[in-house]
C-alpha cells in the first residue's frame, strides 16, 4: 500500500489532528465526534453552516471549515457516512439563534444519519434545516434509486452559503442560495485508477492499465462506461458535453469552470484539462467569470478528474468572490 | 391474556442482542454478496453496547428504554443500520413513553411507528428489497391478530412473514443501501436485512418456546 | 500511461496555456521561450524575481509566477532544463533599472544556461545576478559532485525574495534575503512510488511494492537508502531528523515547517505526516510559527512527500507573511 | 604558411556538422550507458539547424560567424551541451572579433579561450570525465605546435590527443553531468562527449586527406 498511514484505523483522527496542528488560531477539534468548528462560531446573530460525511475526500469536508466556508463539520470513516450523534453533535456545538444549515451530500447514508439527526435537535428546540446537493450528471435519476450524487460541485453551495450567512442572511435566504447553486451546478468525472481505502488494504474496483471509469462516483461507483483512455482533450471534450447539455448551459451565460483532481492527478494534468475545458466553454458562448483548477474533492489517490461547471449570477458571482479562508492553502 | 412487561421487552432485546452479535460475521457475509459487506459489523458492534448498557439503563419506562437504546444506535452502529435501527427504536419508545407494560395491540402500533419512521427516513417501499419487505406486511399481521391477544401465535405467524419475506425478495434487485449500487446483481441474493429481521424473530420463538420450521435456506444455515 | 495528455510533445506548453487561461489578468505567455510573466513587470524602479528549471515540478516554476513571487519564469521539458535563450530573453523580459535576481536550483544543466544567459544578458548592459538555491540534505555535498540540489525550499527563497522586492529593496539586498532564507532552509523528501515522464512513456526506475526511496530527488535521482515502507510517523521522524540536525534546528528556534506532496500523494494523508512533523517540532524545542501542506514541488505524479524546515527571524516571518498570489489558488 | 580563413572555417563547421549529424544515434546510445541517452540528439537538432543556415549567416568575420553560431546551439542545443558548446563558439568568436582570416597562433588561442570559458560555465576539472579531458590537452598541444604553423600536424596531433582521451577516462568515474548521478556506475563507460570531438577531429583529418589511424573502439565502430 503505497500510502502514508499509521494504524488504518487511526487514519481519519489523525489526518484531523494535523488540520488543527496547522490552523491552530482558526479551528477547534472535538475529537470524540471527529468534528471540526471554527473556533469563533457559532454567534446568535448568523446562520452555521455544517456539513459532515465520509472521509477520503479532503479537502471535502473538515478542511473545508473556516470563515466565509463551513463553520463546522464532523467526518466518518473513509467512505462511510458519519454516526448519527456526530451529526447530531455538530448541530448543537453549532446552533444559533439564526438557525443550523446542513449541506448534505446525497447519499442514502449521509441523508438517514443528518436527517435522524436534524430530528433529535429539533426534538431538543435547535432550529436546524437540510439541504441535499446532487449536482453529478452521471447518475441518470430515477424513481428507484437514491437519485444523482453530490460531488464537486458541493464547493460552491458551500462558498455561496458561507458567503450568504457572513452577509448575516437569513436560514431561508441562505437555503435560497443552496437552492440556485445546486439548480445551476453540473458535474462529471472520470477514473483513470483505483483507489485504496487505509483500513481495506486493496483497491476498491479493478481496471486495466489501458481503462478509464467514465463518470466515476467518489466511493469508486461505477458511472456511465468503462472505456480504453483517450487523449486528455478527448475526455475534456465527454466530460464537458455530459455537463454542458445537463443544464443546459447556453450561450451567452456566465460560468465558474472548475478542474477538480481526484487525489493522485498532478497539477500540470490538470491544467491541460482545463486548457481544453476553458476553450469548449468559449466555443458553446459562455463567458468563464471565475476558474477553479485543483484539488477540491478526492477520492483518496484515485488518479482522475472531474469537471463542473456552475451558471452565475450577479447573486453568485458577488458570494463566490467573497472572501474565504480554509484549512488548505498556498501562503 | 396479560400485557407485555417492560422486564419482558428487556428480556426480548437481550435475546435479540445475542442473535446479532452471534451472526456478525454470517450477517456481513451475506452483505458482501451484493453490498460492502459491513451489516454484520454495524449492526453488532452497536448491540454488544446495548446488551452491555441494557441491566443499568434508564427502565422508569418501556418508551425510555427503548429512547436511550435508539441512542446507542445511533452512536454505536454504523452504515445505514444505525439511522434505520436507531429510527426504529426511537419511533416505538415515542409511542410507549411513560407506559411500564403494553397490550399487544400497543405493541402492534408501537412496530407500526417503527415502519413508518424507518419508512419515512430512508425512503424506501415495500418491494425495494430492503428489511422493510419484512417489517411492512409483520406491522400488518400484528394489526390483524393483536385484538385476539395471543402473543404466541401472532410471534409465529410474524416469524413465517418473515422467513417468507426472504425468498420472495431474493430476486428482486436492490433500490436502496449499498446493494443498490450493483443494480442487476443484487438480484438472488438474499437481503441481509431481512434475514436479520427473521432471524431474530426465530431466535424469540426458540427462547418463548414456540415452535416453528423456518423454510429460507438462510435459517437452516 | 494513467495521465492526461495529449501529444507528449505538447505536453508542456499545453498546461502552460491552461495556466494563462485561468489567470487572464494575471499573467502572460511567451510561448516561443515556454516564459510566464506578470503582465505589470518589469517596473524601473523594483528588482525582478525570475526562474526556469525543467518541468514536472508544478506549482514550481511558472505556476509560481505572481505578485510577491516570480515576476515571469521558463519551463524546460519534463525535467531538462530551458534552453539557454529562453532564460536570457526571460531575462530581457524583465529588465529592470533595479535589476534582475535569477533564483537558480542547484543543477548542472539550470545553472549552466542560467549562468550562460547572464553573461549574454550583461554584454547588452543588463543588469542581473544569480543565486543557487541548494536546500535538499538528502545530497552529501561534495567536491566530486554538484553538490546540494534544490527542491522544495526554493518556495521559501521566492516567496522572501518576492516579498523584498515588493516592497522595493536592491538586488544586493534581495539577493541577501534570498542567501538568508538559503543558509536557514533544509528539505528531505521520500518516494512511494515512481513516475512516467510523458515523452518517456515509462517508469523513471524501478521500486518495489513494499518499499520507499529515502531521500529521492524529484527528477527521481536515487536518495540515501532503498528500504521497507515503514509507518508514517517512522517516516516523518527520518525525514525530519536528517533535517533537523543538519542546519541543526535548535530548542528555542522559530521554524517555517512545509509538507510537500509530490504529486500524486493526497491531502489527508500530507495532513497525517504533517501531525507527526510538527510534534517533533515541538518536542524539540522549536515553535512553528508558519505552516504549509500541500503541493509546492512535485514530480509528476509521484506518491511521496519531502519536509522542509526554515528557521525564522523578525525579517523573514514578515517576507513570509506579506500578501502574495500565484496560479494555484483554492477561491 | 597560409592563415586559415573564413571560408575554411564554414566549411570546417559544415563538416563537423555532418560528423554530428550522422552520428546523432551512436552519441546517444553512449550516452545512454551511463547519463539520460540524449547527447547525440541534443547536439544533433542543433547542427541540423547550424548546417542550414551556415550558408546564410553574418560572415562579415569569424568572431560573428561563431558567436552566431553560439546562439543557435544556444536555442537548439538542449541539456547540457546548449551551454558547454555554446560557450565554446561564444568564447572562440570574441577573440577572433573582426578577423577574416586567423594564423595556426591565433587558432590555438580560440580554442584555448572556448576551453576556459567551458571550463568556468560548467566548473568541471581535468579528471572529472568530460569532454575537457581532450579539449584541455589538445589546447596545450596546439600552443605548443602552433608557432611551427604545420596545420596538418597538428591536426593530426590533436586528433591522437583526443583519440588517447577515450581510453585514458574511460575507467573513470563521471563528477559532471547526468552521468555522475549515477556515481561508480559511470566507470568503464567511454564518455560520450570525448567521443564526440574526436570523432569530430578524426572526420576532419579525412577531410582534409591529414590520415591517423585510430585506436579507441569507438572511433572504429
Ligand atoms: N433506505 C432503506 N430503508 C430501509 N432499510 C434499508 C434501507 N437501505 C438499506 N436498508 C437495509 O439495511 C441493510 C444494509 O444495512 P447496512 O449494510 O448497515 O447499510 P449500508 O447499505 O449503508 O452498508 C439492507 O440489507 C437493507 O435491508
Ligand atoms: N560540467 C561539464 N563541463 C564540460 N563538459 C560537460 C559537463 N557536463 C557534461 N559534460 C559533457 O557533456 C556530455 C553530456 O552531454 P549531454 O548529454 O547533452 O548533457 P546532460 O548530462 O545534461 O544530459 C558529457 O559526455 C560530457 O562530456
Ligand atoms: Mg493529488
Ligand atoms: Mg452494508
Ligand atoms: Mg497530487
Ligand atoms: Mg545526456
Amino acid at each position: 500500500m503505497k500510502k502514508f498511514v499509521n494504524d488504518p484505523a487511526n487514519f481519519v483522527p489523525e489526518f484531523m489532528k494535523g488540520v488543527i496542528l496547522a490552523n491552530p488560531d482558526l479551528l477547534e477539534a472535538v475529537p470524540e465526534f471527529q468534528m471540526i468548528k471554527r473556533k469563533d462560531r457559532p454567534v446568535a446573530d448568523k446562520v452555521s453552516v455544517v456539513q459532515g460525511s465520509g472521509s477520503g475526500h479532503e479537502p471535502a469536508h473538515v478542511m473545508a471549515v473556516g470563515p466565509g466556508m463551513l463553520d463546522g463539520a464532523c467526518q466518518g470513516p473513509v467512505f462511510a457516512a458519519p454516526p448519527v450523534d456526530a451529526c447530531y453533535e455538530t448541530i448543537k456545538a453549532l446552533a444559533s439563534d439564526a438557525g443550523v444549515l446542513v449541506l448534505v451530500n446525497n447519499y442514502q447514508g449521509d441523508r438517514m444519519a443528518w436527517d435522524m439527526a436534524c430530528e433529535m435537535a429539533e426534538a431538543e428546540g435547535i432550529k436546524v434545516k437540510q439541504f441535499i446537493i446532487n449536482d453529478d450528471v452521471a447518475v441518470k435519476d430515477s424513481l428507484y434509486t437514491v437519485g444523482r450524487r453530490g460531488v464537486a460541485g458541493n464547493f460552491f453551495v458551500i462558498k455561496a452559503c458561507g458567503a450568504a450567512a457572513a452577509e448575516g442572511k437569513s436560514l431561508d435566504e441562505v437555503i435560497a442560495v443552496a437552492e440556485k447553486v445546486n439548480n445551476n451546478v453540473r458535474t462529471m468525472g472520470v477514473a483513470l485508477t483505483s483507489c485504496i481505502p487505509p483500513a481495506k488494504g486493496n483497491a476498491i474496483f479493478e481496471i486495466g492499465d489501458d481503462e478509464m471509469e467514465v463518470g466515476i462516483g467518489i466511493h469508486g461507483e461505477p458511472g456511465r462506461s468503462r472505456e480504453k483512455i483517450r487523449s486528455a482533450d478527448s475526455i475534456t471534450e465527454t466530460l464537458f458535453d455530459a455537463v454542458a447539455v445537463d443544464l443546459p448551459f447556453n450561450s451567452g451565460d456566465r460560468v465558474a469552470l472548475m478542474i477538480n483532481g481526484l487525489g493522485g492527478t498532478p497539477p500540470a494534468e490538470l491544467y491541460v484539462l482545463y486548457a481544453k475545458a476553458h476553450e469548449l466553454a468559449e466555443a458553446r458562448g459562455l463567458t468563464v467569470a471565475r476558474n477553479y483548477v485543483g484539488e477540491y474533492c478526492t477520492s483518496l489517490e484515485m488518479a482522475g478528474a472531474s469537471l463542473t461547471m456552475l451558471k452565475l449570477d450577479a447573486e453568485l458571482e458577488t458570494y463566490l468572490a467573497a472572501p474565504a479562508q480554509i484549512a488548505t492553502r498556498v501562503f | 391474556m396479560t400485557d407485555i412487561t417492560i422486564e419482558q421487552v428487556e428480556q426480548a432485546i437481550d435475546v435479540a442482542s445475542d442473535t446479532v452479535i452471534r451472526n456478525e460475521h454470517y450477517f456481513s457475509d451475506l452483505d458482501g454478496l451484493a453490498g460492502d459487506g459491513d451489516f454484520g459489523t454495524s449492526l453488532a458492534t452497536g448491540f454488544k453496547v446495548i446488551k452491555a448498557d441494557l441491566p443499568t439503563i434508564d427502565k422508569s419506562a418501556i418508551g425510555a428504554m427503548l429512547l436511550k437504546i435508539s441512542m446507542l444506535c445511533s452512536k454505536h452502529v454504523g452504515g445505514s443500520s444505525g439511522p434505520i435501527w436507531g429510527t426504529g427504536f426511537m419511533k416505538a419508545g415515542m409511542v410507549s413513553k411513560g407506559k411500564t407494560s403494553v397490550t399487544l395491540e400497543e405493541l402492534a402500533e408501537m412496530v407500526n411507528a417503527a415502519v413508518e419512521g424507518i419508512m419515512a427516513r430512508g425512503g424506501a417501499k415495500l418491494g425495494d428489497k430492503t428489511l422493510l419487505d419484512a417489517l411492512i406486511p409483520i406491522a400488518e399481521k400484528m394489526k390483524e391478530m393483536a385484538p385476539a391477544g395471543d402473543a404466541a401465535a401472532t410471534l409465529k405467524a410474524v416469524t413465517e412473514v418473515a422467513d417468507k419475506a426472504i425468498d420472495e425478495t431474493r430476486n428482486l434487485v436492490a433500490h436502496r443501501g449499498r446493494a443498490s449500487q450493483v443494480g442487476e446483481r443484487s438480484a438472488n441474493t438474499p437481503d441481509p436485512g431481512i434475514v436479520g429481521v427473521a432471524t431474530i424473530l426465530l431466535d424469540w420463538c426458540k427462547h418463548y418456546g414456540v415452535d416453528y420450521t423456518p423454510t429460507a435456506a438462510e435459517l437452516n444455515h
